[in-house]
């Protein structure tokens, strides 16, 4: 049902872990709808030096962010921003129908965490003039 | 890649190689209709089905007569309720259920909504059992039904059914079991048991898959659910799937020979695993009862890990189980079973079941736990909860 | 004892060798439970599934999207009806079919009466065809439902199902046919004849017993008819048979691959046991239509003799056959088809069905026709009648 | 389904055939339901010379006519009219339940035959005193 670089992702998750002291952090999804996925950042001069994730999840969550952080490692915030749930599917190779909710919830994590960052720094990031980070509380599961 | 460890016999079992052996001559070598009793190849399906027939009246300390083919666990459940449903609608459009039951009979109930019926569902304390209290001041006079399973799929919980029968005799209530997780695990004797209606399926007890049966006391009030032919005694209408009732009868009859030594066996096994996960793993629930389970179920909370990213590395271990969680069956929510125990939702989330067999050792057993530990403390270390 | 000849086609057939061979792995190698995609077990089963339903819905020119396994011809033609029925509800409570139905029709019907509904059963002609005029002047406006058979089980007559379907279609009006005897014997194609509904079953073309499926036309309004589990997209709930749905899917294939030169020989056969029978025995009556009728199907009645005896006669020669007479059925009148074509009961006791499939030869036909010669004459000189 | 007593007795019927100037014809049973059993007698001295039958009919009918000839033959007329269905299915060594009527048919035949024989010769027979040959076409079938 997975394809191999899903299962690549999932197996052999990339850029897991704790941040101490990121300069940005966002946390998505809740217990109850069984994903949670929280992206830390390192940024020096508006690039994302450094990305780490946390989740818990299914497979297709897993990997997904561990996808989206390899394709935001080293660029730059507005690149950054600019990462849809569509790119995170297509570099994963495709995920099932009843998955796809899992690239969105890596979207908003990273969204979210640059929120965080430019809320911390007092910048405003081009991209993320309409993001809430509430937002996505609303959503219910999937 | 390991031995491959098949530990989901609650979701399906394989078909044992004496039922395949006994199936195989209906394909073609007696493949003709029973129906046809005009012709030698005609009666010897129909012999082949009242064979099967008898074992599994015998099994149950039931009458032959009372024995009907279905295709499935789900049809028989469909049946029961829907047929005892509309043909006793002039008595009453109530029906008592439980909270725990399969969706074959929760979906029913719900069903049934649009005719009139009215269904309450019963709780269950964090085991898994139903309250005796509450099922009886949940009758009223309109009550007809009362459906309550035998033993649960998912924590394997086996409720009180003879006492449930008693109340449902007391008060003139059809008493129908869901037994499709029980056959083979615990003592069924419908006479002993107060049971109207039983449903049962294959391919859980080493069967083949799309053939059940149904228990139907003698004098229950039931519309038939398949109308058509006079197959089924007039009851249940369709050409038998003789091959496949040929082969139950033969898992049936491997069942009732072998049930102690069998039962024994699983529940070694069953104590071993649990002990085995409770000692090396930490932060786990056992969801079901400890004691009162079917011998072949354990089932655990994982907490802070989601049961589909673990399936996933048990299956790349070639270890194959199931797990109560939403993302393994594309649902929104967990397992209502387990949310119907009092389990939250993300803990419910992270549920593990394995169901053994007799193909597996205790050295297995070893390997189940060790890999679990294993694969629990990685996705613990990917997870951010409980840091 | 002679070559032993089945000529009960209809009733049931042999599983063909390569279908056996098929289903074979899906025992206790790929034993797996088809919802459970997490392990390669259950994966492998539901790639069974899917590829037979593509199989299917290939051969009668269906989405496979719009094919749902289901026990086989009964639950199809009960869930067709009562499905289509409980959806539609609110738009009427009409339903046409014909006198000629098998009963897995025509007792759903009865069976909905009390629930409200009402059904008119067209006549047919001597050949068992429907007259169109009839069906459209049946039409109300609160014609929920038109099921009519593609072809039929006794007498092999073919209805006019294209021009049946744009009569559906121009009203509004959902069509179901009941194309069990049908299949691989004509062609079926959904888009063109107009068909919303469509039931069939694997054991008449070389499958084994217990599954068939049902088209249901994307869009049609129905309810469903087994409650449960998600499988069948949620459509049909159960434990799918996946060895026997790998099995039917290898025999349609089969039945499509050959499917002009299996008619044509088995036409060529029919003719020559037609004419057989014509040209040899006397006070004979074809029962069905001359020519628009069933590749397989040979129907005669033989005045003044019983068919029952004919059988019993038969089968000691080894021959398998069947009988439109009451006294085969255990029923009081013959058979509801025969009369329902203008037979009277005596003529319509003395009928017998042969039914006919690629393992027989031109040899097997005029033993036949001379087995039956004698068995005829015979049983006329014990007979009071035509003295 | 059948007993080897009942197929030995379809395969070879005993007693078939019409017999001219016979002294007591009886007719039973009737097209619509699938059964029609003839039965002719020869009497002499009170004693069941010979008899013949024609049946239109299942296997069971024809094995109940030719079963219940043999039993009457070289009786007395007494004998043969205490001929029950039960004597019949017993000698064949029983009849499914959806064939007993069969015997009874038999059974009915023999004493129309005897009734008619009765008639045309003017003597009342003990245990026909109740029988009337009409009867039996309310049975309705079966
Ligand atoms: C025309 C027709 N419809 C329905 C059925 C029922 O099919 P099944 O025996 O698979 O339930 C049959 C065969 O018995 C049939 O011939
Ligand atoms: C408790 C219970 N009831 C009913 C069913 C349905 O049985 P089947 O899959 O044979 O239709 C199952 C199994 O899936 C079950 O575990």
């Amino acid at each position: 049902m997975y394809t191999e670089t899903v299962m690549d992702h999932f197996r052999n998750p990339r850029n897991v872990g704790h941040m101490e002291n990121a300069d940005g952090v966002g946390q998505v999804g809740n217990v109850k709808c069984g994903d949670i996925m929280k992206i830390y950042l390192k940024i020096n001069d508006e690039i994302i030096e450094d990305v780490k994730f946390e989740t818990f999840g299914c497979g297709s969550a897993i990997a997904s962010s561990s996808m989206a952080t390899e394709l935001i490692k080293g660029k730059s915030i507005d690149e950054a921003v600019e990462l849809s749930n569509k790119a995170v599917i297509e570099a994963l190779g495709g995920l099932p129908p009843v998955k796809v909710h899992c690239s969105v919830l890596a979207e908003q994590a990273i969204k979210s965490a640059l929120y965080d960052y430019a809320q911390k720094t007092n910048k405003t990031i081009k991209g993320l003039e309409n993001f809430n980070p509430e937002d996505e509380e609303e959503f219910g599961c999937h | 890649m390991n031995k491959k460890l098949y530990l989901d016999n609650a979701a399906t079992t394989k078909v044992k190689k004496e039922v395949i052996e006994e199936m195989k001559e209906y394909f073609d070598v007696m493949y003709g209709n029973p129906s046809s009793q005009l012709y030698e190849l005609g009666r010897k399906s129909k012999e082949a089905i009242e064979k099967a027939r008898k074992e599994v009246a015998d099994f149950i300390n039931a009458d032959e007569k009372e024995i009907y083919f279905t295709a499935g666990g789900s049809e028989s459940d469909n049946w029961a309720i829907k047929g005892v449903a509309f043909a006793n609608k002039n008595k009453g459009n109530h029906i008592i259920t439980t909270k725990i039951e399969h969706h074959a009979v929760l979906h029913t109930c719900e069903y049934l909504e649009k005719f009139g019926f009215e269904t309450t569902y019963l709780n269950v304390d964090q085991y898994g059992m139903i309250n005796l209290e509450e099922l009886k001041q949940s009758i009223r006079p309109e009550t007809i039904l009362i459906s309550v399973m035998f033993a649960n799929n998912e924590i394997g919980t086996i409720q009180p059914i003879e006492q449930i029968g008693e109340i449902a005799k007391e008060h003139g209530i059809i008493f129908h079991t869901d037994a499709v997780q029980a056959l083979g695990g615990v003592r069924i004797d419908v006479k002993k048991q107060h049971i109207d209606l039983l449903s049962v399926s294959a391919h859980k007890v080493g069967g083949p898959k799309g053939i059940g049966a149904m228990y139907i006391k003698k004098g229950v009030k039931i519309d038939n659910f398949i109308h058509g032919g006079g197959q089924e005694r007039g009851k249940r209408a369709g050409t038998e799937g003789v091959q496949n009732i040929a082969g139950f009868g033969k898992a049936v009859e491997l069942a009732a020979k072998n049930f102690d030594e069998h039962n024994d066996y699983l529940i070694k096994l069953r104590t071993k695993l649990i002990e085995g996960i409770k000692a090396n793993i930490p932060d786990v629930v056992l969801n079901g009862h400890p004691t009162n389970r079917l011998p072949n179920n354990v089932n655990f909370s994982y907490k802070y890990v989601e049961g589909e990213a673990i399936l996933l590395l048990l299956d790349m271990e070639g270890i194959a189980a199931s797990s109560g969680s939403a993302c393994t069956s594309g649902s929104l929510d967990p397992s209502h079973v387990l949310l119907a125990t009092g389990l939250d939702h993300g803990t419910a989330h992270g549920s593990i079941r394995f169901t053994l067999s007799d193909e597996i050792t205790e050295e297995d057993i070893d390997f189940v736990v060790e890999t679990m530990r294993a694969i629990i403390s990685r996705l613990r270390e990917i997870s951010p909860l409980n840091k």
